[in-house]
């Protein structure tokens, strides 16, 4: 019960940190390489405004995530949308796309090393143990799991009961027939990635609760959330949400029960199963 | 052949003019300094490499310059981010002897970068003087590479004063025998905690739960929890920053009731103590500080004047130290000639923050803290390979 | 078309002799770009001989350098060093073949990440084995100089070019070919595309495992995080998508260029290094988007072309 | 060389996709220098037999069997160079490659197993059988559409197949090309080739095979020559029910 809560809890965590992929690579069609920078832009922000003025970082959470909006939609509208329009096929995009995010990572590493410096930033907010079923845990990590909770059902609810929502899935599916019925593709894949962003500043100014973060860690955070984005298979919401929890209660267990020098080994070859025997993700479509 | 020869004297006799040359006009010393401002552990060099960088080459010019032989040079650093990459390091150190000319170059951060350094270093006579660098094979080392100096002591120096200390406080009948060890599975964790082992085990304590995690686990509940089903009577953990943060701030949640909790590098960062406030009192890590000398008291409040953030209380008074060694041995050879100084370093003690310092015949500093742990504002040395001014430790009581 | 070979054969030849001649300048500087150069040169053409036909991108490089450097690295203590490079190119190999076999029904991005998170689940292995194996820090300590050190990799990517000619010429590089542009074609023509692509698999797995292996004792300590960073992988992969992968020449007009770039930028901008290499990254992707041989050979029709009306 | 041995046999062969079953206990028989046609209305089937018999799918059950070989569980590499060669419905060329590369491709890989200017000779052989020899170093994006057919029958006959498949050659030709395709395919015949046809072009049935078997809902409804077949009043209805939702 222990194991599974932890799990859940860490599970949360990754939902978090992998969800905004999600959006931008299964919808938007841009693999974002850059996608750790911005956790650490959300986490910097969270950090800075908790340590200089004592901002809660679930307020931070509110001028995050509209500001990230803005600057990925910017991202989106400058960079990536010429790489799209130039584009003749999807690998030709594919590749792009990482080569132009790649170079985009570098550059946030090196804007943020020059605005903060390279120390690490930490802080300590809602550390104490919550009681919960006779075991103790920490209540920053419930408070992000709660948070990652309502995102992804937002994420969720959106993108099947609102029109937008409904559009952009038909994008995902195939954009060139959702142009055929009149979806402003160009539109609504920069929303989707605006929303990405937003999504992925807001995971790491949560997460920045209980992680230690500097200026050059955001590409393990971009390893891990394209690990979960393909486990759960590209442009599902619910993929990613349940390799999200697969994956942290693997690790939990693994911990606890065998060996916690294994617990990313492990984790590593849970994917490698997955892609073996479902090679297209847990919920991923064929042939795409 | 003849005509070999021939080319290879010509080489060599422009690189010797090239490298004596400058030195004959100018009263700037150029020194290299590289480490990483980013990559994996850029966030550790930011608190420990780069700041003393900054500050001593401050204070060198505001006092005149080096005194070299009656003559004042100013220093000019030329700085390098390795990026953390082995590859990097060899291709800045090699750039700083060729290119830039540089008069002397600073070890770079951490053991393996600044081995990765070391026969490039070799090859054109710079003294290294390590500071970050912790290894077991001091002998060995110093053989192959003659130029390379150790300040921060012995892997088993470290691990066995750690136990030595948890020996005393069970001998005074302040804690059991029950000792959970957890590592860090990277290079310095898994060579720390390969050399306590053994010597846990013949100090007559048990391991009552023993395991190692890997660099960037993002949650180390299980472990803690793990640890704390073992009812330990000590934690010690030989970590890194990160997971040294995550260690904490799981035993504050699990409210881990242990007599001794020591987490390894990192502890002694300001950062630290900044996050855990008073948490922190009788954390024990690696390092510690003569916090009561006025040398070091007098360093701290300058590393804050200059630079804008506190000293560790671990590597950066050695870091500092090291730039004081070069310094005073440049002074004190009279000259800028390298294997003069580093002969000058061999035979001679220096007076630093850290106390007098003096090497061995394997060029390590025999001197030097080994365990301290936060009391009251400072993290103090509990325990030594011989320096002065060690407190008592004192037992860990609750996370309050 | 088979006189051109002989004339890029030659050229290829004589180049590699030139850049032989680099440790007699005595020059550190330059050696220390050429070990480099011929590192990134091994790596990405042995990377690109399988990638190029295939369109797979692999990131498993890292995964193959590390095991290379952990072969040195250990077996230093009970082998003689000429014997391990070959031993790191033969795991290597096997290493390969195993990931080729498993990873024949993934397709594009799948692809990608599965051999990322491979080069992560080997890192883990392995640190998680040296662990509770005991084994303390791995030190290489030899008496190998840098020259050494870089004729090796020299000959090394001599071995890379010849293995990359021979196989554009043979049956296995025009299989690849078809596969390429349409894999279910080249079933129906009788290619055991599996085959192939886990043969040239093998091939850059086992390159990238020899060049861990062979630049262990320069770095004397090896550590988990710099022997498996995935950085490299990373790195490789643009360098070769700079150069181009169409050619066998392609990857090095990007690796080249990219030291160089790399070096200029280090070595002038020590703080902002991070930045100004995105920067004049993003600036080649959007000037030059099919890479340096793409401008090349752009250039070479254009002046073809200038020659033909004037 | 007996001519009465079957060179392809299809025993039973059955394929499932989940609960649609699209081909349905098939049996029949191709004789050497056989034309065959696989005839019958959209979604009869016909593709999915192709596909059995080329390897493209595994079969769910039943035999295939080539001179007697069971083929069946082979993977299509395999089949393709024990002699059964295929073109498919949407033509496929290799867009990187000259038209020479395209057909050297079938002659290096196929059957029969070429190499070096052995390879090169005969593949210029077979693309003056299909009349491109002149265009043998053009790029594939300059053909017409007819060409591209061509030149994809050239890399098939280039492996010297023992049995070709040919999935709706002619579909798609305007009527002078179809002339010529109808002509090109009965000079094969006439060099003695086995052929398995689907096809959609009555004419073309009518004037090139030796027998037809006309499937509907995956399973054989007639068998015979052109002309028993398509009198039979099953086939009509078949035709004729299927002309209402086409």
């Amino acid at each position: 019960m222990d194991i599974l809560i932890t799990g859940l809890f860490l599970g949360g965590t990754y939902a978090l940190i992998a969800m905004g992929l999600n959006l931008q690579y299964g919808i938007a069609r841009i693999m974002n390489l850059a996608n750790g920078e911005m956790i650490v832009v959300g986490g910097f922000s969270a950090f800075w405004l908790y340590s200089s003025a004592q901002v809660s970082p679930l307020l931070t959470v509110f001028l995050v995530a509209p500001v990230a909006f803005l600057l990925n939609w910017l991202i989106y509208w400058i960079m990536l949308r010429p790489l799209v329009k130039r584009a003749k096929s999807r690998g030709q995009l594919e590749v792009d796309a990482i080569l132009a995010t790649f170079g985009l990572a570098f550059v946030s590493v090196g804007i943020m090393l020059a605005v903060f410096g390279g120390d690490y930033f930490s802080y300590s907010y809602l550390a104490r143990p919550i009681r919960l079923l006779g075991d103790t845990y920490a209540l920053n990590r419930a408070t992000a799991f709660l948070a990652a909770v309502l995102i992804c059902a937002a994420i969720y609810l959106w993108l099947n009961y609102s029109r937008p929502g409904m559009s952009i899935r038909a994008i995902a599916v195939s954009p060139e027939s959702a142009r055929l019925v009149g979806i402003d593709v160009p539109k609504l894949a920069a929303l989707t990635f605006a929303l990405g962003g937003a999504v992925t500043a807001t995971g790491g100014a949560l997460i920045s609760m209980f992680f230690t973060l500097d200026a050059s860690t955001g590409v393990i955070f971009t390893l891990k959330a394209l690990v979960i984005v393909i486990m759960g298979g590209v442009g599902d919401v619910r993929g990613t949400i349940v390799a999200a929890l697969l994956l942290g209660v693997l690790e939990t267990f693994v911990a606890a029960v065998i060996d916690p020098g294994l617990t990313l080994a492990a984790a590593y070859l849970l994917f490698i199963v997955i892609l073996l025997f479902r090679p297209q993700g847990l919920f991923g479509r064929r042939g795409t | 052949m003849k005509r070999r020869t021939l080319l290879n004297t010509t080489v060599a006799l422009t690189l010797s003019a090239a490298l004596a040359g400058p030195a004959l006009a100018q009263e700037t010393l150029k020194i290299g300094a590289v480490g990483p401002k980013t990559g994996p552990l850029a966030g550790g060099a930011a608190v420990t490499h780069w700041p003393n960088i900054e500050l001593w080459s401050t204070e060198v010019n505001e006092r005149g310059g080096i005194d070299v032989d009656g003559t004042k040079y100013m220093v000019e650093i030329i700085e390098y981010d390795d990026q953390t990459n082995p590859s990097e390091t060899i291709s800045a150190v090699t750039r700083l002897a060729t290119q830039d000319e540089a008069d002397f170059i600073l070890a770079p951060y951490s053991t393996g970068l600044n081995l990765a350094a070391a026969p490039i270093f070799d090859r054109f006579g710079y003294p290294q003087v390590t500071s970050t660098a912790s290894t077991d094979r001091v002998g060995e080392l110093s053989d192959q590479f003659p130029n390379l100096f150790f300040l921060l002591g012995q892997n088993s120096e470290i691990v066995g004063d750690a136990v030595e200390i948890l020996t005393e406080l069970r001998e005074a009948g302040d804690i059991g025998n029950r000792v959970a060890m957890v590592n860090v599975a990277d290079a310095f964790g898994i060579e720390l905690a390969a050399s306590a082992k053994p010597i846990f085990e013949e100090a007559g304590f048990e391991l009552v739960y023993e395991t190692s995690y890997p660099l960037g686990t993002p949650d180390l509940s299980p472990v803690m929890k793990s640890a704390k089903d073992s009812e330990p009577d000590a934690f010690v953990a030989w970590s890194y920053p990160p997971d040294t943060f995550g260690l904490t701030e799981q035993a504050v949640i699990e409210e881990l009731d242990v007599g001794v909790f020591y987490t390894a590098v990192a502890t002694a960062f300001p950062a630290y103590k900044q996050r855990f406030g008073a948490a922190a009192e009788g954390v024990m890590g690696i390092g510690g500080v003569n916090a009561e000398s006025e040398s070091f008291q007098d360093y701290a409040a300058r590393h804050m004047e200059v630079t804008g953030q506190a000293p560790d209380y671990w590597a950066s008074g050695m870091m500092y130290a090291s730039l004081q060694i070069l310094e005073q041995a440049i002074t004190g050879a009279g000259t800028i000639d390298r294997d003069t100084v580093t002969q000058y370093i061999k035979d001679n003690s220096f007076d630093t923050v850290m106390g007098t310092i003096e090497f061995d015949e394997n060029n390590n500093n025999p001197a030097y803290w080994t365990v301290g742990q936060w009391q009251g504002d400072a993290f103090r040395g509990v325990a030594s390979t011989g320096r002065e001014g060690a407190v008592d430790p004192i037992l860990k009581d609750g996370w309050e | 078309m088979i006189r051109a070979d002989g004339r890029t054969l030659a050229l290829v030849a004589l180049v590699l002799a030139v850049a032989a001649c680099l440790p007699l300048t005595g020059s550190a500087y330059w050696l220390s770009l050429g070990i480099s150069i011929a590192m990134y040169t091994v790596l990405t053409t042995s990377w690109a001989l399988f990638s190029g036909p295939t369109h797979y991108i692999s990131l498993a490089t890292a995964a193959f350098f590390g095991v290379g450097s952990y072969t040195t690295g250990i077996g230093i203590e009970y082998l003689p060093y000429w014997a391990l490079p070959p031993i790191a190119g033969v795991l290597g190999a096997v290493m390969a073949a195993l990931v080729g076999l498993a990873t024949l029904r993934l397709s594009g991005v799948y692809f990608v990440i599965f051999t990322l998170g491979l080069a992560e689940l080997v890192r883990q292995v392995i640190i998680w084995f040296q662990n509770i194996s005991g084994q303390k820090g791995i030190y290489v300590l030899t008496k190998i100089t840098e020259a050494q050190i870089f004729w090796q990799l020299l000959g090394l990517a001599a071995l890379v070019y010849a293995a990359g000619w021979a196989i554009g010429r043979s049956r296995l590089g025009f299989a690849l070919r078809i596969i390429g542009d349409d894999e279910e074609v080249a079933r129906h023509s009788g290619i055991n595309t599996a085959r192939a692509k886990v043969a040239l698999f093998m091939v850059s797995g086992a390159a990238a495992a020899v060049v861990g292996a062979v630049l262990a004792p320069r770095f004397v300590y090896i550590e988990p995080s710099t022997a498996f960073t995935p950085m490299l992988s990373f790195q490789v992969v643009i360098m070769a998508l700079l150069g181009g992968t169409g050619r066998l020449w392609g990857p090095l007009v990007g690796v080249i260029p990219f030291t160089f770039l790399w070096e200029a930028i280090s070595a002038s901008f020590p703080n902002q290094t991070t930045l100004l290499l995105g920067v004049s990254f993003l600036v080649i992707v959007y000037l030059l988007p099919r890479g340096f041989v793409g401008l090349i050979e752009g250039t070479r029709r254009r002046m073809r072309a200038r020659e033909a009306f004037a | 060389m007996r001519t009465d041995a079957p060179v392809l046999s299809l025993r039973g062969a059955t394929k499932r996709f989940g609960g649609l079953v699209a081909v349905n206990d098939l049996d029949f028989d191709v004789a050497e220098h056989e034309v065959m046609g696989l005839i019958g209305p959209n979604g009869s089937g016909k593709s999915t037999t192709l596909n059995l018999i080329s390897g493209a799918l595994p079969p769910t059950s039943g035999g295939i069997a080539l001179r007697g070989t069971p083929i069946e569980n082979l993977p299509a590499q395999e089949i393709a160079r024990k002699g059964v060669a295929r073109t498919f419905q949407l033509v496929r060329l290799l867009p990187s490659m000259s038209v020479l590369d395209n057909v050297r491709a079938g002659a290096v890989f196929g059957h029969r197993r070429r190499w070096g200017a052995e390879a090169e000779t005969h593949a210029l052989r077979m693309l003056k059988l299909v009349g491109l020899d002149r265009r043998a170093h053009a790029h594939t994006g300059e053909l017409t559409y007819i060409d591209t057919k061509r030149v994809e029958l050239a890399r098939v006959l280039a492996s010297d197949p023992e049995v070709l498949l040919l999935d709706e050659w002619l579909a798609g030709l305007n009527p002078t090309e179809l002339e010529e395709g109808i002509a090109l395919i009965r000079r094969l015949r006439d060099d003695g080739r086995t052929i398995v046809l689907v096809e959609h072009v009555m004419d073309a049935i009518r004037s090139l095979c030796d027998a037809c078997v006309v499937m509907s809902s995956g399973a054989k409804i007639a068998e015979g020559t052109p002309d028993e077949v398509l009198s039979d009043p099953e086939v009509i209805r078949a035709y004729l029910g299927d002309d209402d939702d086409a």
